[in-house]
């Protein structure tokens, strides 16, 4: 018989738990500038480093550094400083409208907000959007009226989607930004025909979708890549890796094993991992996965490296599972702060105009959510007809759901 | 006007539809230069070539999300999932997706994809090649079911389902692809061509979604069933010696309640047939349907004739089947009560 | 003995087979250090090791057929789905693995695993946090399923659901854990601590699967319920004076006939309630199977008072909600029929 | 407005269709020897180079070469000789016997006996395996008793699986073989969970799956691999890129790419490729990525690189969808050959004994086959009772499967 040692499972744990001193001396910080910048038509494998590294642009002198400068116009720049602060003040009201009990539920993006809206600006207008519930900075960068944003999320007798859904489920066609769903993932392979269907068709669109680190490990994240790889699809797939889902940490992913960048190369994908704090490095490499599928290059995969500055949603507390002042710590800064920094190491920015954007922004939010709350909160009685709860479900309401509507006698 | 199987009624259908709209496509394991392990998709590519009919990588879920990414962009992709035996790997896309999409988007987004997929037993297939999964989907509220009996209805009913705006699942019973089997597995089989519903146009018609066919007139009792189970309830009713009406539903959601109630206030009695196991199957809710319409119409309990509740064991298939001998048995007990 | 609420009984049912029985180990996502978004594994982590209660990563269909490999191991996941409504990524490995792998095998291999998993409405918390999937699971033989309605019985039913040798769905109403929620949503919460079932040993006991109980005995009309629905009931009968049987079935699969058949051939009128959508849910098994077995002791229609055939919408959670109102008209109209 | 070139779309589509002159001259054929040997603590990362080129340690000289040489004694390699050529003989008598109308279906796994029964060998007897239905080379390795399979396959009285399932779809725990599903890809995943068992009781055995090139586009191929590689478990995931599923060739499965050994790097789950025709280099891999398991290094994976010599299955020809002949093309050879070769290089064998051996073994084949038949085919009648067909849904038969029972009187 052979002498064998007895197996042992492994079950991964974050270094540090509540309690603990923040600490992400693990984290080896690159310098911006520091990774090379293949050709579009490069091979999947030979992105292999860029996978396992990350590109970053904008240095500690808040200069831009190295071959991924995407050399963005000033006025550009501004806009996403612009959409950046209105997405997270938008978020803090929105937030404590929930904890006034005015809805149910919020998700906010804080610390991420750089991914949505500097892609937002890298993106065509048209282009297609497959977003999860932390990607509001695309509405909000693609002119979505906010107070609209608040009608779905009061469930008010404005709100778009009718009262049906949860708060922050927004969907617009109109602005290229699909329905969002509370079940993960689904929309990630619903992306990929999306782009197919716009290559069938001769178009000349392309496609984003986004996912968070935790959700790579459903299924469909792994059917989106093989039929991306397999038709060729002009889509680029991200990954947001804000280190957490809900209370697991990246490493309940399979983060401690591999990148998730890393997850493309096997599939033929070409991939790059980027710092997700740093607006300009994400404006890079988006431009580079959208004119490989221009080109009819195919998909892009893109690690967003980021940290989930706020707890999950307004239903958990982030101090249960991980250390407190953990989002202070870390390496990468605050995505808002280091673009503003920027623009005034440009000479095209100041405090005072930081100051005084804030001001503004924080009064129009305001405006809107005064405008928003004249046509109800969820549980004012202010909502749309009842008799809309019955319709939608088919096209044609069928004889059943008709004579259900009228026992409930509307 | 041609004499057609259903597996050439099928492809007719998907030939119109290709030929008629630019934006219909379709895909699925194996369809392409195959033409489909049953046939159904043979010539498609050749004729229509490789972006219209093509093959798609083995993953159920992802046949499903891309349709319903199609259906998103403007398209009418028509899909084949090989065995409905194999439809669970995409089953959360269809019900959190494809089902949910026009109400969640409040009609901005929807779905308007066909899954076509071959269903039900008797063809020495085992567990995993004869499952009548139907009632998982008509619990689901978004999504249309479809099961044709004949070719005429086959083609109509899949050009419906084409130009359908919902997602539709479209169940073929394979058993009668090639001939409408009554169930007596013993005598030689009957080709379509001698049946009246092979003819079939070669151009476009539709057969209307929703709709139940009464197959056969009677006033005994109401028989209610769909695909393969139609051509045995005929065999049944006619070895009982028993005036059955016989309703074909072709659409179990929405299903005909029309047809069903006149038929049962004519009657008064009703079987229900179904292939799919007992427990929760469809013939649950006609039952309850029936009980909730015609209760002061019915003379004698309803009788659920179906599979039993077990897999579908390979070398008792015919133990398994409900054969038309445990239909009459039904028959006779609902006459009798 | 201690006062517990839902939550503290299933906590306690996994605390003492953590402890009886070294086979036994949980997993899910968010149930190891967080102890899971409903607290349901609060402190088990802590008390028997990372091993024996951690967190998966989000991948239903990873969770489950890691449970299954487990299984055939030789030992006893208990799993949990964050939420019914994200099952269905693992409806596949449920219905095609779990289900079959004893009759598959011929006995070889079994999956005796436990999937708990919250389900139901009433915490606004939109189509994706509400459904009731139960029907889903009673139409696949194989597997069983389970729903408590009460802490007393939550525990006892998930012990013997961890000790039973088949798979076993185990819906957790979760609008009830913390309080038995009678349907008025305008009204104070009452905690269950003044409910009798809130009586709960701190130790081992079993609820046996399979068998029904009858919460309140009535003589005018039966009404077949589980869940948080049973409160409901209570409430409709109360407030429209009927002397209502309630029969709570807290396991659906396999249901107990025999109460069933019992009260409905005393009281002779049904009403069946449940939060499932109507079209093909429970309620339509349940009403075929009374129809069936108690034919000639029905003096009026069933009625099934259920969701409505829509996702479940957010803002409309108490016009959606089959609430006391509608549960007591229907008990009006049976026995005015 | 931009002016964007039109999307196309790629359908993949194999070099060659029936009538085409069948030609392998795209691949790469390596020397034997050439691939390093890297230490078994190495990182995911560090089998790249491995998994995209080819472990052979069998040459055209019939020598062993290289690094991988797994010092196989020779009775091991008679033994798998024996193994591979009862695994064929047995394929074409059932093949033969489903023609004859004596079942309903089979499949054979020509050109692929080395995978199951090279692996057998390496395995320990104990360890668990997950296979798919192409390696009925482990039972007959492992010492299953061909009678049964063939019980089994005729679905008589003697069918352990008592007529209940599809032909070849065996089960046997005692031989450490899991219950064949007819569905794909979903035992893939089960694999991981026996394998987090094994390591969770602390026990020493290990465990090994195996799926098809076609089926790792499931999901639940990437279910397997991130569950493995997050939780360390001891399994040997095998892909068995045979470069068709059905009619589909594996650039339908996104073999055009990448290599399906490439997957497992992006995981974290360190990769070889090896030529599945090679009994030794099969063997080589497979200790190495055994001896991970046990000593609690976690997963490996493992494409094998091979041809489907005949069609998928009884149900299909191939004739329609490729070219005819192809196999014979394939440049890897024939796996039964060149073991037999390398036999008689060393001297241990001879074409005397080889004819001796499969003289032997159609021998005991075609008496296995005599009882099976006495026992009866599908469709004699010979049946296990109708009885059991209500038996084994669940543990204890529920009252309503017992009303079924009696309804049908048995
Ligand atoms: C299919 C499915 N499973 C589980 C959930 C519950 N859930 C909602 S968000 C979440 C965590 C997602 O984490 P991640 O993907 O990292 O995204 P993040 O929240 O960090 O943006 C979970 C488990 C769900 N919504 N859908
Ligand atoms: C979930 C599922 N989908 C589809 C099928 C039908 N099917 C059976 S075998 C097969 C091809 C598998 O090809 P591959 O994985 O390459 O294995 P091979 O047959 O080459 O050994 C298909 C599509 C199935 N059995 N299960
Ligand atoms: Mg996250
Ligand atoms: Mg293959």
């Amino acid at each position: 018989m052979k002498n064998r040692a007895p197996l042992s499972l492994h079950i991964p744990e974050p270094r540090l738990r509540p309690g603990d001193q923040p600490d992400f001396s693990h984290i080896k910080v690159l310098k911006a500038g520091e990774v090379r910048r293949p050709d579009i038509n490069v091979t999947a494998k030979n992105t292999t480093d860029i996978a396992y590294s990350l590109v970053r642009v904008l240095g500690e002198d808040d200069k831009v550094h190295g071959p991924w400068d995407p050399h963005v116009d000033v006025e550009t720049l501004k806009r996403g400083l612009r959409n950046m602060v209105v997405t997270r003040t938008f978020d803090d009201r929105m937030y404590r409208a929930q904890r006034q009990g005015k809805t149910s539920f919020y998700m906010k993006c804080t610390g991420e907000e750089a991914i949505a809206v500097s892609q937002a600006a890298a993106l065509d207008p048209e282009d297609m959007c497959f977003p999860t519930y932390r990607q509001q900075g695309l509405l909000i960068s693609r002119g979505y009226p906010i107070v609209d944003m608040m009608n779905q999320i009061y469930s008010n007798e404005r709100d778009p989607l009718k009262g049906r859904q949860l708060p922050i489920m927004y969907s617009s066609k109109k602005h290229g930004f699909f329905s969002i769903a509370g079940n993960l993932a689904m929309h990630y392979s619903q992306a990929v025909g999306w782009a197919m269907a716009s290559a069938y068709k001769g178009d000349d669109r392309i496609c984003a979708a986004w996912i968070g680190d935790g959700s790579t490990a459903e299924g469909d994240f792994h059917t989106a890549l093989t039929f991306a790889a397999v038709y060729r699809a002009p889509v680029i797939l991200n990954v947001v890796n804000n280190q957490w889902a809900i209370s697991s940490y990246q490493g309940i992913a399979g983060g401690d094993e591999s990148t998730f960048a890393a997850r493309g190369i096997g599939y033929g994908i070409p991939a790059l991992r980027v710092d997700g704090n740093d607006f300009l490095a994400i404006y890079a490499v988006t431009k580079w996965a959208a004119d490989r599928a221009h080109a009819n290059l195919g998909p892009t995969l893109i690690e967003h490296f980021t940290y989930r500055v706020e707890g999950h949603s307004t239903s958990d507390d982030p101090n249960r599972y991980r250390p407190a002042e953990e989002a202070k710590a870390w390496p990468f800064g605050d995505p808002i702060n280091r673009l503003k920094k920027h623009l005034i190491a440009l000479g095209k920015w100041s405090e005072a105009e930081q100051a005084a954007l804030e001001k503004a922004v924080d009064e129009e939010v305001r405006a809107a959510q005064k405008e928003a709350e004249s046509h109800g909160t969820l549980g004012s009685g202010k909502l749309p007809s009842v008799r809309t709860m019955f319709e939608d479900v088919y096209k044609e309401m069928p004889w059943h759901i008709r004579r259900q509507r009228q026992e409930m006698g509307v | 006007m041609a004499t057609m199987n259903m597996i050439q009624a099928l492809n007719s259908a998907m030939d119109v539809m290709l030929t008629k709209n630019p934006d219909v496509l379709i895909f699925g394991e194996d369809v392409g230069f195959f033409g489909g392990v049953f046939r159904a998709t043979d010539g498609l590519q050749k004729k229509h070539g490789v972006q219209r009919c093509f093959d798609s990588p083995i993953g159920e879920a992802g046949i499903v999300a891309t349709a319903i990414g199609m259906g998103a962009y403007g398209l009418r992709p028509v899909i084949e999932i090989q065995f409905a035996d194999y439809i669970y790997p995409a089953y959360d896309q269809l019900v959190s997706a494809a089902a949910r999409l026009r109400y969640r988007s409040a009609g901005d987004f929807s779905a308007p994809i066909t899954l076509r997929s071959p269903y039900g037993g008797g063809i020495f297939g085992g567990q995993t090649h004869s499952q009548s999964p139907e009632a998982l989907f008509t619990h689901v509220c978004g999504l249309k079911t479809v099961i044709p009996s004949n070719p005429y209805d086959a083609k109509g009913l899949l050009i419906s389902a084409i130009e359908d705006d919902d997602p539709v699942m479209f169940f073929e019973p394979k058993r009668i692809y090639n001939g409408p089997f009554d169930g007596h597995h013993d005598r030689a089989v009957t080709p379509w061509s001698k049946h009246p519903a092979s003819d079939v146009p070669d151009t476009y018609y539709t057969v209307p979604l929703g709709k139940a066919a009464i197959v056969r007139e009677g006033s005994d009792l109401t028989v209610l069933s769909y695909g393969t189970m139609v051509h045995v309830s005929l065999a049944a009713a006619l070895e009982a010696g028993i005036d059955a009406e016989i309703v074909d539903l072709r659409t179990l959601m929405p299903v005909d309640i029309e047809t069903i109630t006149q038929s049962i206030e004519k009657t008064g009695r009703c079987v229900i047939v179904h292939e799919a196991t007992r427990t929760s199957g469809y013939g649950a809710e006609l039952s309850a349907l029936v009980q909730e319409n015609c209760f002061y119409h019915l003379e004698a309990p309803i009788e659920r004739v179906a599979g039993w509740d077990t897999p579908y064991p390979h070398a008792f298939e015919w133990q398994y089947f409900p054969g038309p001998g445990r239909v009459a048995d039904a028959m006779r007990r609902v006459m009798e009560a």
